[in-house]
C-alpha cells in the first residue's frame, strides 16, 4: 500500500499527458476522465490517511535515500494533498464547449489543472529540496498556463498579468536554484532528512543567505510580503475559481515548503524573525490595500495576501506553539478564502455594484457573512480559535508588537468586509443589477465550506488533537531522519 | 531614484554574494552524495555514465517532473496562442544556401541524435541532448520553407505517448518491483550499449519527449511568427 | 598576477547573476527583462554546477578499463541538466506571452504595459456586473 | 438541570423560536409571553448566592464553565425586563430581523452575564457585539452606515479586550476569573491590563474618546430595537467593567498606579473620563433636533453617572452607580417608546416639524413626562435616588469639583429633556398632525406599565435596592442600608438618609395645594388647540408662533466656543492616517518595476548575517 500514495502524483501526470491526444477523439472522455483520476487519487490518499501506516518514508525506485529521492509521507502531507485534490474536484472547470477548436483548447486546459495537481501532490510529499524545486517550477508553469485561459476576449490584461506574474516566479526560482547551490557548498546533500545531520554546516551567515534566498524563491507562490505584488492582478485576470484554488490551496503548499525549508536547512531564530517580519508587513500591506478596495475580487486578493503573512507570523513562533498556530491558520484561511472567491465568481465586478443584492441572493450573502465573520474571529467560529492559538504562541514569545498589528489589521478587516454587507443589505433607493445567481454547484461547495466550518466548531478537540500530532511528526527531526535514512538501509 | 535604488542594491549584492563565495569550498566539496552514488552507480543501475544514473535513476522523478515542465509549457503556450486568428502566410521561402543546407543536415541531425539518445548511459549526452538534436533537425526544413508547419496532431501524438511510455515503464516498475521507477531487468555488461536496465528505454522515451516539445514549441512560435508579419 | 580558477569560476557566475538582475531591475522593455532571466538563470545554473567540482578530476563517467578515479560530483551536473530544460521550458512560455502582450497593447514597456492593464482591470470591474456580461468560463 | 440551566435553554429556545415563528401576530405574543417566562425562571435564581450552570465544555485545555451571581441576577432582570417591553411594544412591527436579533441579545447577553472566566467573557462579549449589528441595522440606509462605523468601534475595543485576555493568560498561565487574583503582577502590567480592558469595555459603554459612534446606532434603527439597545445594550459594558476590576485590576490598584507621579492616578484619571462623559455628550444631545438622537446622546451622558458611580466604589457610590443602570433603563426605555410612538403616528421625529400633540397623544405624554422626570433625576421618580446616591458619595469623597461637573451635566440633562417635551407635546399643533391618534394598545400599555414602575420604584426605591444590595455583595462590597423607602447613612458622621416616602408626602402636598389654588380660581376655558394669538394677533393654523428651531440661541451661543468637535477631528484623524497609509500600501502593488524588493530582502540578509 505505502507505495501506491506515489499513484497520486504518477496518475494526473499521466492523463495530463495523454489528454490532448484522447481528447482528438473523444471530448466526452476527456472531461470524464481527470475527475474519475481525482477521485481515485482520493481514494488512496484516504486509504493511506486512515491505515495508520503514516508517518513513513518512501524511497522512489528503492534507491537509498541520500542519494535517491524520498517522499516523506506524514498526516500533514496526507492532509494537505487530500486537501488539493478535493478542493481541485470541487473547483474543477465545469463549462462544456460545442466548437471543436474551443473543445481542444478547453483539454489543454484540463491537462493544465492535473499538472498542477499532480506537481501539488509532489509538494506535498517530497523530502529532496531540488525535487520541490522541480514540482514547485511544474506547478508555476501550469499556472501560468491557466491564468491565460479566458474565453472572453476582452480581457486582454490575463496576458499582461500572466507575464508580470511569470517574471517574479522565475527570479524568484532563481533566487531559490542560488539558495540550493549555496546548501549544495556547504553541505553536499539536498536530502531533507540528510541535511537535518548537517546543520552544524549550515547554521553560519551562508546558511542564513541560503535561508533568505530560499524564503523570497519559494514565497512567491505563498504571497510573502515583498514578492507577492502579483497576487491582486492575477487573481483579478485569472478565472475566479482558479484564483480560489491558488489563494486557497497551492499557497498553503508552498507555505510547507518553506517551513520544512525552516526546520531542516535553518532552524534558528534569525530565520524565524525574518519570517515574522515579513509576514508583519505582508499583513500589514494586505489588510491596507484592501481597505481600500472598490473591486471585491481585489479586495479578498489583498486579504489573501494579509492572511497569509498572518500565517508566516505563525509559522515564526518557535516551537510546537507555533507550528500548531501556523496550521490552524493555514487549514482555515484554505476553506475561508476557497468560498470567498466562489462568492466573487459572480460578485467580482465593483462593490458599490453589488447594492441590494443580499435581499435577491440570501444564501450566497449568508454564506459571505458567515465566511467573513469566521474570518475576522467571531467566537466560536474557527477562525477565532486559529486566532486564538496564534495570539497566544506570539504572547508566549512577547512579541507584543505583532499581537498588536494584528489586532489593529483585524479591525481594519472588519471594516471592509462589513462594508461589502452593507452594500449587499443596501436600503438605498437604486434598481437592483441583475446579476446572475451563482451556479448551483458553486453554492452547493461554498455551503459545504460553510457546513465544515460548523462542524469544525463541534470537532475542536479533535482538530486540536490532529494538529497535536500533526506538529509532533514535523517537529520530529530525529524520527524524520531515522524513517528516511536508516530504516530502508535495514529494511531492504 | 529608483534607479539608482536598483544601483546601489546590486552593487550591495554583488559585493555581498562575493564575499559569502569567498567562504565556500571550491574544489573540494563534500561529496556526500556524490561519493556514494560514485561508488554504487555502477552496480546499481548498470550505467558508466554517472550523471545518466543520477538523473533517470537516483532523481528519476525529477526528470518526470522536467519533462511534465516542457509538456506543461508547451500546452500552455499553445493556450496563450489559441485566441488569435491564422492569417494566410505571405512571407516567401529562405534562400538556396539554407534550403540545401537544411536537405542535407536532416537526415544526419536524426542520425546524431538518435545516436546521442541511445548511447545516453555509456557517454556524455542522453534524451535531452539528444532531443534538442531531434527538434533541431525537425526545425531545419521550417527555417528553409516558413510556409510549412509541422503536423502537430503528429507532434501531440508524439508528446502524449513518449510521456506516458516513461510512466509507464514506472509504473510497471511499481507494480512487478514494488518501487516507482526501480530498474527492472538485467544490468547487463558495464559499458555495452545494451545494458544498465531500463535507463536507455527511460532516456528513448525523454529524446522523443524532449524533441516533440521543443518542436512544438517553436511550431508554435514560428506560427505566430508569421501571423505577426 | 594570474587568477586562479576558483575565481574564474565565481566570478563568471556572480557576474551572470548580478548582470542578470541589474537587466531585471534597469530594462523596461519586455524582451530584454526576459533576457535578463536567461542571463541570471545561466548564473545560477553556473554556481550549482561549479557547487560539484573538484580539483584534479574527471568527469563522473567509467571509461576505459572502468577503474575508478577521482570524479567531480554528478548530483550537480543532473540537477543542472533538469534545470536548464526547466528553463528553457520557462522562457519559452515566457516569449509566447510577450507575443500576446504585444499583441494586446502594442508595447512592451513594461511602465506602459502595467498603466494598460489597470485600465484594463477597472473597465473590467465595471462591467463585471454589468447585465449582458458574457458566460463566465469557469 | 438547575435554574440557570434552564434560563439559557429557555433563551437559547426563543431565540429559535423566534426564527420560526416570528411572523405572525401569534408569535410575536407568544415571544414576549417567553421574555416573562425568562424573567419567572430568573426569578427561581438565587440572587444572594452563585449558581454554577452544569454546561461548561472544554477547549484546548481550558474549561469553560457559566456560573450566574448577584450582579449578573442584577443585570439578566434588567435584561429580560427590557426585552420583556420592547418585543410588546414591537407586536405589531412585522420585520422578522426585529424579533431575531432580540431574541439573540437576550441570550448573547444573558451568556455574558454568567461568564464563568475570561475565555467565555470574551466569547460572549464578541457575540453580544456582532447580535448588537442585527438590532442596528433596522432602519433606513442611514442605520446601515451606523452599523458600519458602530462594528467597527466594538472591534476595536473587542480586539483591546482580546489582547489583555491573551495578556493575562501568558502572565498567569490561565483564564479562570481567579487567575490575576492568585498570581499578583507588576504595576506595569496591571496598568497594561487596565488600559486594554476597561479601555476596551468602555467602547461599548461609550465613555468618552469612544462615544461617537453610539447615538446614530442606538438611535436611527426600528423603535423597540432603540428601546432595549438603548436601555441596557450600552451596560454591558459597564458589566465587563465591574468584573474587570473585580477580577483584574481593583480600584487600589488603579490608584496606586500614577499617570503624573504623586499627583494625577489611573483613577483620577477615569474619574474625570467619566465626568467629562457626563457633560459633553449631554450638551451634544441639547444640540440634536431629532428627538430619536437626543435621546441616544443621553444614554451616553447618563452612562457617566454610573461609571463615576463605580468608581467611587463605596457604599454608597457603587449603589448609585448599579442602581442608575436599573433606573436610567426604565427611563430611557419609556422615552424611547414615546418618541417612537409619535414616530408612528406622524411619521417624524425632527422636533422642529412635530408641537401640541398633547392633546392627541396623552398616554405617550404622560409616558413622556415621568420619563423625562427620571432621567433629569427629579424626585418622585427613580432616577433622582440614584443620582442622589452618586452626588451623596461625590460630596463625602470630597470630590467638589467632580460633583460640580455632574451637576452641570444634570443641568443640561433638564434643558434639553425639556426641550424634549416642548417641542414634541406642548406649544402649537401642526395642522398635519390635527388627526394624530394615540399610539395603538400595544404600544400604550407597556409604556404605562414602565411609567408605574419607575414611579414605584422611584417612591419606594428599596425594592430596587435589594437587587443592589445582592449585586454589591456579589463583587465584594458591604451591602447598602437601605430599607423600603430609602437609604440609611453607614457613615454617621455626615447625616444623609434619603427617605422618598417622605419626600414624596411632601412633594405631593405641595401639588395638593397648587391643585386647590388652581381649581380655587377657576378661570380656565378649553378652546381648541388650534385657536391660537399670539401679540394681539390671531393666528391661523399655517402660522407658526411657536419656536423650536435654534432652541436655547443664548445659551448654544455661550456654550459653543467650548465645543469644537475635537472628538470628531479625532477620529477624521485616524480614519485619515488609516487612509494614507492605505494609499501608501497601495503605491506598492502599482509598480511596474517589482523585483527591487526580492533583492532589497536578499541583500539585508545577507549584510545582516554577514555582520
Amino acid at each position: 500500500m505505502k507505495h501506491y500514495i506515489i499513484l497520486t502524483v504518477i496518475l494526473p501526470l499521466l492523463v495530463a499527458f495523454l489528454l490532448p491526444t484522447i481528447g482528438r477523439f473523444s471530448y466526452f472522455l476527456a472531461r470524464a476522465l481527470p475527475p474519475i483520476i481525482l477521485i481515485f487519487s482520493i481514494v488512496i490518499t484516504a486509504c493511506v490517511y486512515n491505515n495508520e501506516t503514516a508517518p513513513f518514508a518512501l524511497h522512489i525506485g528503492d534507491f537509498v535515500a541520500p542519494q535517491g529521492i524520498v517522499f516523506h509521507v506524514d498526516s500533514i502531507s496526507l492532509l494537505m494533498a487530500l486537501s488539493v485534490q478535493v478542493f481541485a474536484l470541487f473547483l474543477w472547470p465545469r463549462r462544456s464547449f460545442k466548437l471543436q477548436s474551443e473543445q481542444i483548447v478547453s483539454n489543454k486546459r484540463y491537462s493544465l489543472m492535473l499538472l498542477l495537481v499532480a506537481s501539488a501532490n509532489g509538494l506535498a510529499f517530497s523530502g529532496d529540496l531540488f525535487n520541490l524545486y522541480v514540482f514547485y517550477e511544474l506547478l508555476a508553469v501550469a499556472t501560468f498556463g491557466l491564468i491565460s485561459f479566458d474565453t472572453n476576449e476582452a480581457n486582454q490584461a490575463r496576458f499582461a498579468a500572466a507575464f508580470r506574474y511569470l517574471v517574479i516566479s522565475a527570479t524568484g526560482s532563481v533566487m531559490a536554484l542560488l539558495g540550493i547551490a549555496l546548501v549544495y557548498f556547504l553541505t553536499g546533500t539536498l536530502n531533507f532528512a540528510h541535511l537535518a545531520t548537517q546543520q552544524a554546516n549550515l547554521f553560519n551567515p551562508i546558511g542564513l543567505s541560503a535561508f533568505a534566498l530560499l524564503l523570497v524563491g519559494f514565497g512567491v507562490k505563498a504571497e510573502l510580503f515583498p514578492v507577492n505584488s502579483w497576487v491582486p492582478e492575477v487573481y483579478s485576470a485569472a478565472s475566479k475559481k482558479l484564483s480560489g484554488y491558488l489563494a486557497g490551496v497551492i499557497s498553503k503548499l508552498a507555505v510547507l515548503v518553506i517551513i520544512k525549508a525552516l526546520l531542516f536547512i535553518f532552524p534558528h531564530s534569525e530565520a524565524a524573525y525574518l519570517m515574522l517580519g515579513l509576514g508583519l508587513a505582508g499583513l500589514l500591506i494586505g489588510e491596507l490595500s484592501a481597505m481600500r478596495s472598490n473591486d471585491f475580487t481585489r479586495m479578498i486578493s489583498w486579504s489573501s495576501v494579509a492572511q497569509l503573512g498572518l500565517v508566516f507570523i505563525a509559522f515564526s513562533i518557535p516551537g510546537q506553539a507555533g507550528i500548531i498556530a501556523g496550521l490552524a491558520v493555514l487549514f482555515h484561511h484554505m476553506f475561508v478564502k476557497t468560498a470567498l472567491f466562489l462568492i466573487a465568481e459572480k460578485w467580482g465586478g465593483r462593490i458599490s455594484d453589488l447594492h441590494g443584492q443580499g435581499y435577491l441572493n440570501l444564501i450566497m450573502s449568508g454564506i459571505f457573512i458567515f465566511v467573513a465573520l469566521s474570518l475576522i474571529g467571531l467566537p466560536p467560529l474557527p477562525g477565532f480559535w486559529s486566532k486564538f492559538l496564534l495570539l497566544n504562541g506570539l504572547a508566549g514569545q512577547e512579541y507584543y508588537f505583532a499581537i498588536a498589528i494584528i489586532l489593529i489589521t483585524t479591525v481594519i478587516e472588519v471594516n471592509y468586509l462589513f462594508r461589502v454587507a452593507n452594500h449587499l443589505f443596501s436600503r438605498e433607493d437604486k434598481p437592483v443589477l441583475p446579476i446572475n445567481n451563482h451556479h448551483w454547484f458553486d453554492t452547493l461547495t461554498a455551503s459545504l465550506i460553510v457546513v465544515a466550518l460548523i462542524v469544525a466548531v463541534w470537532e475542536l478537540p479533535t482538530i486540536n488533537d490532529q494538529l497535536i500530532i500533526m506538529s509532533d511528526q514535523l517537529l520530529d527531526i530525529e524520527s524524520y531522519v531515522n524513517r528516511v535514512l536508516i530504516s530502508t538501509e535495514n529494511g531492504l | 531614484m529608483y534607479q539608482f535604488a536598483s544601483f546601489v542594491f546590486l552593487l550591495g549584492f554583488l559585493f555581498l554574494i562575493s564575499v559569502i563565495t569567498g567562504f565556500l569550498p571550491l574544489g573540494e566539496p563534500p561529496m556526500l552524495v556524490g561519493q556514494v552514488i560514485q561508488n554504487n552507480a555502477a552496480s546499481e543501475t548498470g550505467a558508466s555514465n554517472f550523471v545518466t544514473s543520477v538523473v533517470l535513476g537516483y532523481r528519476g522523478i525529477d526528470t518526470l517532473g522536467e519533462l511534465s515542465i516542457l509538456f506543461a509549457a508547451a500546452t500552455a503556450g499553445s493556450l496563450v496562442l489559441s485566441g488569435l486568428k491564422q492569417k494566410s502566410i505571405e512571407s516567401g521561402d529562405a534562400g538556396f544556401l539554407v534550403k540545401s543546407a537544411s536537405e542535407l543536415f536532416f537526415p544526419l541531425l536524426i542520425v546524431v541524435g538518435l545516436y546521442i539518445v541511445l548511447h545516453g548511459h555509456l557517454t556524455p549526452g542522453g534524451g535531452f541532448q539528444g532531443g534538442v538534436i531531434l527538434a533541431a533537425a525537425f526545425f531545419l526544413p521550417l527555417l528553409a520553407k516558413p510556409s510549412k508547419s509541422i503536423n502537430s496532431l503528429a507532434l501531440g501524438l508524439i508528446e502524449g505517448l513518449s510521456g506516458a511510455a516513461f510512466i509507464i515503464i514506472g509504473l510497471i516498475a511499481l507494480f512487478n518491483e514494488g518501487a516507482f521507477l526501480k530498474p527492472f531487468f538485467e544490468n547487463g555488461e558495464l559499458g555495452s550499449l545494451i545494458s544498465s536496465g531500463t535507463l536507455p528505454l527511460l532516456y528513448i522515451a525523454v529524446g522523443l519527449k524532449v524533441g516533440a516539445e521543443l518542436a512544438s514549441l517553436l511550431n508554435l512560435l514560428n506560427q505566430e511568427e508569421v501571423n505577426d508579419s | 598576477m594570474i587568477p586562479d580558477i576558483s575565481s574564474i569560476l565565481f566570478s563568471g557566475a556572480i557576474g551572470l547573476l548580478v548582470i542578470g538582475v541589474g537587466g531585471l531591475l534597469l530594462s523596461n522593455n519586455a524582451y530584454r527583462v526576459l533576457l535578463a532571466l536567461v542571463i541570471a538563470e545561466a548564473g545560477a545554473n553556473l554556481m550549482l554546477v561549479i557547487a560539484g567540482y573538484r580539483w584534479d578530476a574527471i568527469a563522473p563517467i567509467l571509461t576505459g578499463d572502468f577503474t575508478p578515479q577521482p570524479m567531480v560530483d554528478p548530483v550537480p551536473q543532473a540537477m543542472v541538466l533538469t534545470a536548464i530544460v526547466i528553463g528553457v521550458g520557462v522562457q519559452a512560455l515566457a516569449l509566447t506571452l510577450i507575443i500576446r502582450v504585444k499583441k494586446a497593447y502594442g508595447t512592451l514597456n513594461m511602465v506602459e504595459i502595467k498603466k494598460r492593464m489597470e485600465m484594463d482591470f477597472d473597465r473590467l470591474s465595471q462591467e463585471a456586473n454589468q447585465p449582458g456580461k458574457l458566460e463566465d468560463n469557469s | 438541570m438547575n435554574a440557570l440551566d434552564l434560563l439559557l435553554l429557555t433563551s437559547l429556545g426563543t431565540v429559535l423560536f423566534s426564527v420560526v415563528f416570528s411572523a405572525s401576530l401569534t408569535g410575536r405574543m407568544l415571544l414576549t409571553m417567553l421574555y416573562a417566562v425568562q424573567t419567572v425562571i430568573l426569578f427561581q435564581i438565587d440572587a444572594g448566592t452563585e449558581m454554577v450552570s452544569s454546561f461548561g465544555f472544554e477547549i484546548f485545555n481550558h474549561a469553560l464553565g457559566l456560573s450566574f451571581n448577584g450582579l449578573s441576577w442584577f443585570f439578566a432582570l434588567i435584561t429580560l425586563g427590557s426585552a420583556f417591553f420592547a418585543a410588546w411594544y414591537g407586536l405589531n412591527q412585522q420585520q422578522k430581523l426585529l424579533h431575531v436579533g432580540l431574541s439573540a441579545n437576550v441570550f448573547s447577553m444573558l451568556v455574558l452575564l454568567s461568564a464563568g472566566d475570561f475565555l467565555s467573557l470574551f466569547i460572549a462579549w464578541e457575540l453580544v457585539s456582532w447580535s448588537g449589528v442585527l438590532l442596528m441595522v433596522l432602519g433606513k440606509q442611514e442605520s446601515l452606515v451606523a452599523t458600519l462605523k458602530y462594528i467597527t468601534y466594538a472591534i476595536a475595543g473587542g480586539m483591546a479586550v482580546f489582547a489583555g485576555i491573551i495578556l493575562i493568560y501568558s502572565w498567569t498561565g490561565s483564564l479562570a476569573f481567579n487567575a490575576v487574583t492568585e498570581n499578583p503582577l507588576s504595576l506595569s502590567q496591571y496598568g497594561t491590563l487596565a488600559i486594554l480592558l476597561i479601555g476596551g469595555f468602555s467602547v461599548k459603554m461609550a465613555l468618552l474618546p469612544f462615544h461617537l459612534w453610539q447615538a446614530e446606532a442606538y438611535a436611527l434603527t426600528s423603535g423597540p430595537a432603540s428601546v432595549f439597545l438603548g436601555a441596557i445594550s450600552a451596560r454591558m459594558g459597564l458589566f465587563a467593567i465591574v468584573i474587570t476590576m473585580m477580577h483584574v485590576v481593583d480600584l487600589k490598584t488603579l490608584d496606586s498606579i500614577f499617570l503624573i507621579p504623586e499627583l494625577f492616578t489611573f483613577r483620577d484619571f477615569l474619574i474625570w473620563v467619566a465626568a467629562l462623559s457626563i457633560i459633553l455628550p449631554t450638551y451634544t444631545a441639547l444640540r440634536q433636533n431629532d428627538a430619536r438622537l437626543l435621546l441616544a446622546w443621553h444614554g451616553i451622558g447618563q452612562g457617566g453617572y454610573m461609571m463615576l458611580g463605580l468608581l467611587m466604589y463605596d457604599q454608597m457610590g457603587s449603589a448609585g452607580g448599579l442602581l442608575h443602570v436599573f433606573n436610567y433603563a426604565s427611563c430611557q426605555a419609556i422615552l424611547f417608546m414615546s418618541v417612537f410612538s409619535i414616530l408612528h403616528r406622524t411619521g417624524t421625529t425632527n422636533l422642529n416639524q412635530l408641537g401640541g400633540l398633547v392633546a392627541r397623544m396623552p398616554l405617550s405624554f404622560l409616558a413622556m413626562l415621568v420619563g423625562i422626570i427620571g432621567l433629569a433625576g427629579l424626585p418622585p421618580m427613580n432616577g433622582f435616588v440614584s443620582k442622589w446616591l452618586v452626588y451623596r458619595s461625590l460630596l463625602s469623597d470630597g470630590m467638589a469639583i467632580v460633583f460640580l461637573a455632574s451637576v452641570i451635566g444634570t443641568l443640561g440633562t433638564i434643558l434639553s429633556v425639556y426641550k424634549l417635551m416642548h417641542n414634541s407635546f406642548l406649544g402649537q399643533l401642526r395642522v398635519e398632525h390635527e388627526h394624530v391618534k394615540e399610539a395603538p394598545w400595544s404600544m400604550t400599555v407597556p409604556m404605562m406599565l414602565l411609567a408605574i414602575i419607575i414611579f414605584i420604584t422611584g417612591v419606594m426605591p428599596g425594592i430596587s435596592l435589594e437587587l443592589v444590595a445582592n449585586a454589591q455583595s456579589a463583587i465584594g462590597l458591604t451591602p447598602v442600608d437601605y430599607h423600603l423607602g430609602g437609604v440609611v447613612s453607614a457613615n454617621s458622621a455626615i447625616s444623609g438618609d434619603l427617605d422618598m416616602i417622605w419626600v414624596v408626602l411632601v412633594l405631593f402636598s405641595g401639588f395638593g395645594i397648587a391643585a386647590i389654588l388652581f381649581l380655587s380660581a377657576g378661570k380656565s376655558r378649553r378652546v381648541h388647540q388650534l385657536d391660537n394669538y399670539a401679540g394681539g394677533h390671531f393666528l391661523n393654523a399655517n402660522n407658526q408662533y411657536q419656536y423650536s428651531d435654534n432652541f436655547y440661541a443664548g445659551l448654544m451661543h455661550i456654550i459653543k466656543p467650548w465645543y469644537r468637535y475635537s472628538f470628531k477631528w479625532f477620529e477624521g484623524a485616524v480614519v485619515s492616517f488609516v487612509n494614507l497609509a492605505a494609499v501608501f500600501s497601495r503605491s506598492f502593488f502599482n509598480q511596474a518595476h517589482m523585483l527591487i524588493w526580492m533583492l532589497v530582502v536578499v541583500t539585508t540578509v545577507m549584510a545582516v548575517a554577514i555582520i
